[in-house]
């Protein structure tokens, strides 16, 4: 932890970046992200295991943009976001200075995008035995029952979009929500436009998600949205050979191989 | 006048030939380079792409006719004609199903006799000990084709330097051997 | 109540199965009437929120089909759609949305017989589905919300 | 070390001495043959004449009986039982509901995972790698080395050495100091299963092996496979008087030559055995 | 407010037999925002086109659906219409009232249901229609052809001859490819060099013709009508301008044990070399890789004898970069070597060769003058044997296709043999005899008949050497399967004919496809044999698949039409159904937040980077930009994009989306 604020207020002292993304005692037994421009404040800077939130999705926003070159504290699925954003032209080398922490909790530096690269590869993207076993059950239920527990949770959700705003890979400008020409999504939260929304969403995620469950966590209503997204992780394994994030990789939406399973074409 | 099948899927032994093996003589298309390479096929009464021909028509006439055909017991397995032919066409396994048919249906060429004798002495001998024991096999072989003469000079020789043990080496699970020749015996006349 | 009418909408590439349905015509081939259909230039365009739309409005099957793998008119249209395709449908079939209403295909510009021996069996299993009430419960109350205002 | 061993059954009777020279050698490089306890015949070219089930039947029980022992590696010298043991573990393989079925016909549990090895697989992997210093007489002659069907067809099953002329052989005896003949029926058929029932095609079949060994001044046939031998060594008056003429080219197995160039005395290689006299 | 007019077909009794077409009239005019709505006999005819122009201005029409037959059909006639009557051409839509409803279902109800359902799809399409202009593109009146065999040269003599410039590359020292190192050429016999030598020298010559002899293709970039291309120049060692072609030099060069290529490996040449007497240009190349200079660092034979000081043995390679409007793949084929046959020896008999082999033996320019002897000995063959789809229609060895003209030539080769050797007795095994073109079959039947060449229906099974004989092991399948051999003191094999090495590399940096054989793909079988699947690129000759003379040729005038075709013009127009990428006020300027996964996505690289920059130059976004030269509109990019910036003209969100709600919300 040390080395970290060492390391974050070297950074700002030097002007080589501006800001500093990272964690800091929130209320009660809370954390929250912090935005650091003080080298007096890398004090404030802490991890541990309460320290889930993907920061990276700040890196998109142009609030944080425009105030200068950040360091960014990045845990596994902060650095998997890193490359995928990377691979989706949106991040190069030198946009942000990594405070890589190993999954044992360790401070490591990465100089480029290709070492952070290697480095998350040594660790494969695998489903909670939890999540697993919820989705062997949905599995098991029939179309009927499933598309009635879906209706069910998704019927709450009332599109605050806390899902989209949490979401890393939620970087687009303009959402589709937001067309109306054609109107893909009906504005009112009732139970097509919900299913219609989450359907989309999870489409929009394919080949692109990286797991890092902050939609989920986002969601004031806890609804599980990222089963789909995990559901979805698990066919394209299966379908589609290895699911990894790599900078150099066509997205396996827009990508194919002439090989691919039609079993089910006629 | 026969019917001629090959245009659409393969009829009698053909179909069962691809259910059976697999192997799916529509593919011929008689280019005749197994009969060619075959170091039989100069004794065979059908050369090795007129048997797969015979076939493909599904004409049962013809069928049985290679069914009664000596070349189905000439054929040595010697796997020349697979290795060469141009559509890997399992020839060796079409003449292992030919042969299996032929000896059901008791079509066996006369031709054949000795032959088939040996395979059954053959196999006798191993039913009976688990293994071969060339010595019951001639002996066996010759009671079934009556050709005592054959080969009489050699079986002294033979003995002399030591390759025909008298005392059959018998094997301890004779029973397993038994079954597994019962198992698969079903469509087999001993 | 007169006999249930599927409504099945198919949304199909310019090159082949469209192309291929007109055929069907040419030759005189007779089937349903219960489809219609939607052309695309490729099926690389066809979008799945329209298929999600086409069941939101009250079809009860849908056909999706193109020009079989490597006739793509635009060499690998189809390619990408396939792709597309089995993810949506692995989707569709976690949400319990159901994936038997909906007919994928591959059928040529020469394929007359088959478009019309698709868009019949097609009609055949939806009528023993029956409508795809699942779905049309969901967006009738859609239709309630917009009649209140 | 210890290796599995799938004799079969010619090799305990009319080619004892392709075992004896076998285990002459391995002896002298300190392998140690393990025969399979109890194993059975093969089935050779009968079975899968008559009966394909049995034909893979019989095999499997081998194979079966192997991995009971244990053992990951067997080394069968009889190229036909070589041929039929491959074959069994490659069909069964490629179907597991035929797998299935043999396994119940056998009653015992079967993997089919073993690594088989003909004799000259084994020779290169355990012998050749430290053979040079060990070689006391070479063995100086011109020799037609002889593949026959089992060893090399079909390649797709047996994946060893090509079909059409082979080399596999011709590159070890060079390596004992023969030189090896480029000749045209390294890989025709001798007339194998017909040896006794259609005697006069032997006669033919195996006449043109030796007339063309001959007339490219062969001094010895070699061959790895009892099958060959039996019909090339004797049947030699039926291959003669086909020839219309006497030839007196031996032949030796491998392991014979191999044995001769390890100084193995003639007796332990079995070669009084042969009925066309063997003459160094 | 748009203004639509509807026009109903009966199609003769071909609509109005199965749907109630008045009803169908009166519906759509119930439609909102339809003006105008009414049925007629033949709306293709010109009393029926004119109905159209009609109410377009009498009405004001804002757009026009025409329920008629099949818009694959008459949508050219009906957008003609419109344009002369002053209506945007892409303001007019079809419902296939006709393929797709009466021809196709039965006189009901539900029928005329179903046409009323698809004009009002498409009057809701149409009412979001956009008119569109066609795009015109500017074109380069230069092609570049890629490779000098038959099929180069004609095509460039042709297109040269309609006065637009060429550039014709050749990787070889000299043009003329296969065609020259032929003897006669089937079905006439006459000599093949004789009519090929007066047409590479034409090339040469020509005015709108640049050549450039061992050169290759680098690389390409751009579009129809205006690809850049990069040419390697390899070096030749010799100044081209300074030699005089006196060939002192190829008779001093002491390394003169170098197989000769254009003859097949049957004679040798120099390190210093042209490939042969007719060559163009008739000037020396140093094969760098023979030459004793370049491996040992000395000799300079060459250059001490060289009159003129033409010898330059540091000359670069050079890179010449070129604008071209079209580029026309010649670059031919090749064929299997012997060493590709296990049972026919792997290649180690010398006396069993390829028929391109044979055709030097027999080429009055080749090693042995003419004369059909062995390779081996030199002895003159009394018996030879031609073996047929050698390599051809073999699954086993990887290529099931026929490979079309060793038919033809075993059959001449067997002719010219007897020809030359009167005594001798030649044998054709073959699996089925290909001779299908003008005078080709009788040319076959000459050889059999004539010149008694023995033809036996069989494949060999196996050939080996015995005493300086080779065994040939057939069967004679007309005669059940009998076993044939022939002890033959040549064989030759007529090999497979294959796609060149590199021929994969070419078509990838070309962005053409190519089959499993790496033959460039044709963009249709029938109706584009000589298109590709990229605007702009064309093929001919056996770069496709293997092809004779005559075929190649006219191929290559072919090519030569469709780029006189399309350099007709200063610009060409084209369809403007294609992708663009939104545009929108500041500060969203696009709703593409280029991410350029749609890169992959678009089989015609047609999707590139523009960086959107403030005044000051100040780079604001990059977003992806649609290249309309290359996109071909199939909107894969459309449906792949998340933020729905890409749209699809013609086909666009909107549109699709309102036909679907228009044929469900009734």
């Amino acid at each position: 932890m040390d080395e970290l604020r060492k390391r974050a207020h070297e950074l700002l002292q030097s002007g080589e970046v501006k800001l500093v993304i990272g964690y800091e005692q929130g209320n009660g037994n809370k954390v929250r992200p912090v935005f650091i421009t003080n080298p007096e404040d890398t004090a404030k800077l802490i991890f541990d295991s309460r320290c889930v939130q993907n920061l990276a999705v700040y890196l998109s926003k142009p609030e944080v943009k425009t105030i200068g070159k950040p360091a960014i504290v990045a845990t596994l699925p902060v650095l998997r976001t890193i490359i995928q954003l990377a691979s989706e032209n949106q991040l190069t080398d030198d946009s942000a200075v990594i405070l890589g922490i190993t999954p044992d909790g360790a401070l490591r530096n990465f100089s480029t995008l290709e070492e952070i690269e290697t480095f998350i590869n040594q660790f494969e993207i695998q489903l909670e035995e939890r999540d697993k076993k919820i989705i062997e059950q949905i599995n098991q239920m029939t179309p009927e029952e499933r598309w009635k527990f879906w209706v069910d949770t998704l019927t709450p959700c009332f599109k605050c979009y806390a899902c989209r705003a949490a979401c890393p890979m939620c970087y687009c400008t303009k959402c589709t929500v937001e067309q109306n020409q054609p109107q893909w999504i009906p504005v009112p939260s009732h139970q097509l436009g919900n299913l219609e929304w989450h359907f989309m969403r999870a489409m929009h995620m394919a080949g692109r998600c990286v797991d890092c469950g902050a939609c989920a966590r986002a969601c004031p209503i806890s609804i599980p949205l990222n089963l789909l997204t995990k559901k979805m992780m698990e066919d394209m394994k299966a379908q589609f050979g290895e699911y990894r994030i790599a900078i150099k990789k066509g997205n396996p939406m827009s990508t194919f191989k002439p090989e691919d399973s039609e079993t089910f074409i006629r | 006048m026969m019917e001629i099948h090959t245009t659409d899927k393969p009829q009698g032994l053909g179909s069962a030939l691809k259910q059976q093996t697999d192997v799916d003589l529509q593919k011929c298309y008689q280019c005749g380079k197994c009969s060619a390479g075959c170091p039989l096929s100069s004794e065979m009464d059908y050369a090795p792409n007129y048997i797969m021909r015979m076939i493909q028509t599904g004409d049962s006439e013809l069928e049985e006719k290679a069914l009664r055909s000596l070349t189905i017991w000439l054929c040595l397995s010697c796997e020349m004609c697979y290795s060469r032919c141009p559509q890997s066409i399992d020839i060796p396994k079409v003449m292992d199903f030919l042969r299996e048919k032929s000896l059901q249906k008791k079509m066996t060429n006369p031709e054949a006799k000795k032959i088939i004798a040996f395979h059954k002495s053959f196999l006798k001998s191993i039913e009976k000990t688990g293994r071969l024991n060339e010595l019951d096999l001639i002996i066996d072989y010759k009671t079934r084709v009556f050709d005592l003469l054959q080969d009489v000079s050699l079986a002294p020789t033979m003995l002399a330097k030591g390759k025909l043990p008298l005392l059959p080496e018998k094997i301890k699970d004779r029973k397993g051997i038994s079954s597994i020749f019962l198992k698969t015996s079903k469509n087999n006349s001993k | 109540m007169s006999e249930f009418e599927p409504k099945i909408v198919a949304f199909v590439c310019n090159w082949c199965t469209y192309a291929g349905a007109d055929l069907t015509g040419t030759s005189r081939i007779k089937y349903a009437s219960n489809v219609r259909i939607v052309r695309f230039p490729c099926t690389g365009r066809i979008d799945y929120m329209l298929l999600m739309k086409a069941f939101g409005e009250g079809a009860d099957g849908i056909i999706v089909s193109g020009c079989h793998p490597n006739d793509c008119h635009y060499t690998s249209g189809n390619f990408h759609a396939r792709r597309r395709w089995i993810v949506f449908r692995n989707l569709c079939d976690f949400m319990g949305i159901d994936i038997r209403r909906i007919t994928f295909s591959w059928v040529s510009a020469a394929e007359g017989a088959k478009w019309a021996d698709l868009v019949n069996s097609t009609v055949a299993t939806i009528r023993e589905l029956g409508p795809y009430e699942g779905y049309q419960n969901i967006s009738n109350y859609l239709k309630k919300e917009e009649n209140h205002g | 070390m210890v290796l599995g061993f799938y004799p079969g059954c010619s090799l305990k009777g009319s080619s004892r001495e392709y075992t004896e020279s076998v285990i002459a050698i391995t002896r002298k490089f300190e392998i140690e043959l393990k025969e399979i306890p109890d194993w059975n015949c093969c089935g050779a070219t009968a079975a899968h004449n008559l009966n394909k089930e049995l034909s893979l039947a019989l095999p499997a029980r081998i194979l079966a009986l192997a991995e009971k022992e244990g053992m990951k590696e067997i080394l069968i010298p009889c190229a036909a039982c070589y041929s039929r043991l491959a074959t069994a573990q490659y069909e069964l393989n490629k179907d597991p509901e035929l797998k299935e079925k043999v396994i119940k016909i056998i009653g015992m549990p079967y993997s089919g995972d073993m690594v088989l090895l003909n004799v000259i697989q084994m020779l290169d992997k355990y012998i050749t790698p430290n053979l040079e210093e060990k070689i006391i007489e070479p063995y100086l002659h011109k020799v037609a080395c002889y593949y026959g069907c089992l060893l090399v067809r079909p390649y797709n099953i047996l994946k060893f050495d090509r079909e059409e002329d082979p080399q596999s052989m011709d590159i070890l005896v060079k390596k004992l100091g023969a030189e090896p003949i480029d000749w045209a029926f390294k890989t025709e058929c001798c007339g194998g299963g017909l040896s006794i029932s259609r005697t006069s095609t032997v006669g033919r079949l195996s006449g043109e092996i030796i007339r063309d060994a001959r007339d490219r001044k062969a001094e010895a046939i070699i061959v790895a496979c009892p099958m060959c031998h039996t019909n090339l060594d004797m049947r030699r008056p039926e291959i003669n008087n086909y020839l219309g003429a006497k030839v007196s080219i031996p032949v030796l197995y491998i392991t014979e030559v191999l044995g001769l160039a390890l100084g193995i005395d003639r007796k332990s290689l079995g070669l009084e055995r042969h009925f066309v006299k063997v003459t160094n | 407010m748009s203004r639509i007019g509807v026009f109903i077909c009966h199609c003769g009794e071909n609509i109005s037999a199965t749907v109630d077409v008045a009803r169908v009239a009166k519906a759509a005019s119930e439609i909102e925002g339809v003006v105008h709505s009414v049925d007629y006999k033949y709306m293709c005819s010109d009393p029926g086109q004119s109905l159209i122009k009609q109410a377009i201005k009498e009405k004001g029409l804002t757009g026009v659906v025409v329920g008629s037959c099949s818009p694959r059909m008459h949508e050219p006639t009906f957008r003609r219409a419109c344009s002369e009557a002053g209506l945007n051409p892409f303001l007019c839509e079809m419902a296939n009232l006709r393929e797709h409803c009466s021809w196709v279902h039965e006189k009901n109800e539900a029928t005329t249901e179903k046409a009323i359902d698809l004009i009002r799809m498409m009057v809701e399409k149409v009412k979001l229609n956009q008119p569109l202009r066609e795009i015109k593109v500017p074109v380069t009146k230069t092609a570049l052809v890629i490779g000098g065999g038959i099929a180069g040269i004609q095509t460039s003599l042709d297109i040269a001859n309609t006065g637009h410039q060429v550039i014709l590359i050749e990787k070889e020292p000299s043009i003329g490819g296969h065609m020259s190192q032929l003897s006669e050429t089937f079905p006439t016999l006459d000599c093949s060099q004789c009519i090929l030598t007066p047409r590479m020298v034409e090339v040469a010559q020509h005015p709108n013709i640049t050549l450039y002899t061992y050169a290759e293709l680098e690389s390409v970039s751009g579009f129809i009508g205006n690809f850049k291309a990069k040419i390697r120049k390899k070096a030749k060692s010799v100044d081209e301008k300074l030699c005089t072609g006196c060939g002192l030099c190829t008779t001093k060069c002491p390394n003169k044990k170098i197989p000769n290529e254009f003859n097949e490996g049957l004679g040798l040449r120099t390190a210093i070399y042209v490939p042969f007497p007719q060559a163009v240009p008739n000037k020396p190349v140093i094969d760098k890789k023979n030459c004793t200079y370049y491996q040992k660092g000395k000799c300079k034979v060459c250059e001490k004898f060289c009159p003129t000081k033409a010898i330059q043995y540091d000359q670069p390679d050079e890179i010449l970069e070129v604008e071209v409007g079209a580029i026309i793949l010649a670059t031919g084929f090749t064929v299997k070597k012997v060493d590709f046959f296990p049972e026919y020896g792997y290649g180690k008999y010398p006396d069993v060769i390829t028929g391109l082999q044979f055709e030097r033996l027999a080429s009055a320019s080749g090693p042995t003058l003419g004369e059909i002897r062995r390779p081996s000995d030199g002895k003159i063959p009394e018996k030879i044997v031609f073996v047929a789809c050698a390599g051809s229609r073999d699954p086993a060895k990887g290529i099931p296709y026929c490979s079309k003209i060793c038919c033809m030539y075993t059959a001449k080769h067997a002719m010219l043999y007897q020809h030359k050797v009167h005594e001798g007795k030649s044998y054709v095994f073959y699996m089925d005899i290909r001779a299908a073109g003008k005078n080709y079959d009788e040319f076959v039947r000459r050889a059999i008949e004539e010149d008694h060449v023995n033809y036996i229906r069989g494949r060999v099974s196996r050939i080996y050497e015995k005493d300086g004989k080779y065994i040939v092991k057939g069967a004679d399948t007309l005669l059940g399967g009998r076993p044939v051999e022939i002890e033959a003191d040549m064989v030759v094999l007529a090999t497979a004919g294959v796609s060149n090495e590199g021929a994969e590399e070419l078509a990838q940096k070309l962005h053409v496809s190519y089959d499993p054989y790496k033959f460039f793909a044709e963009a249709h079988p029938k109706l584009k044999p000589i298109e590709t699947n990229t605007a702009g690129i064309f093929l001919t000759g056996a770069c496709q698949s293997p092809k004779d003379i005559p075929e190649t040729v006219g191929m290559a005038s072919g090519a030569a039409a469709k780029v006189a075709a399309l350099f007709s013009k200063d610009e060409m127009t084209r369809e403007p159904l294609i992708a663009v990428v939104n545009r929108q006020a500041p500060p969203l300027f696009s709703t593409c937040v280029g991410c350029f996964l749609c890169q992959t996505a678009c089989p015609y690289q047609a999707i590139e980077r523009e960086e959107i920059r403030d005044r000051s130059g100040k780079l604001i976004k990059t977003v992806a930009k649609v290249n309309p030269g290359l996109c071909q509109g199939c909107g894969t990019c459309v449906a792949f994009c998340r933020s729905k910036s890409i749209d699809i003209q013609g086909f666009s969100n909107e549109q699709m989306y309102s036909e679907v709600m228009a044929l469900l919300n009734d």
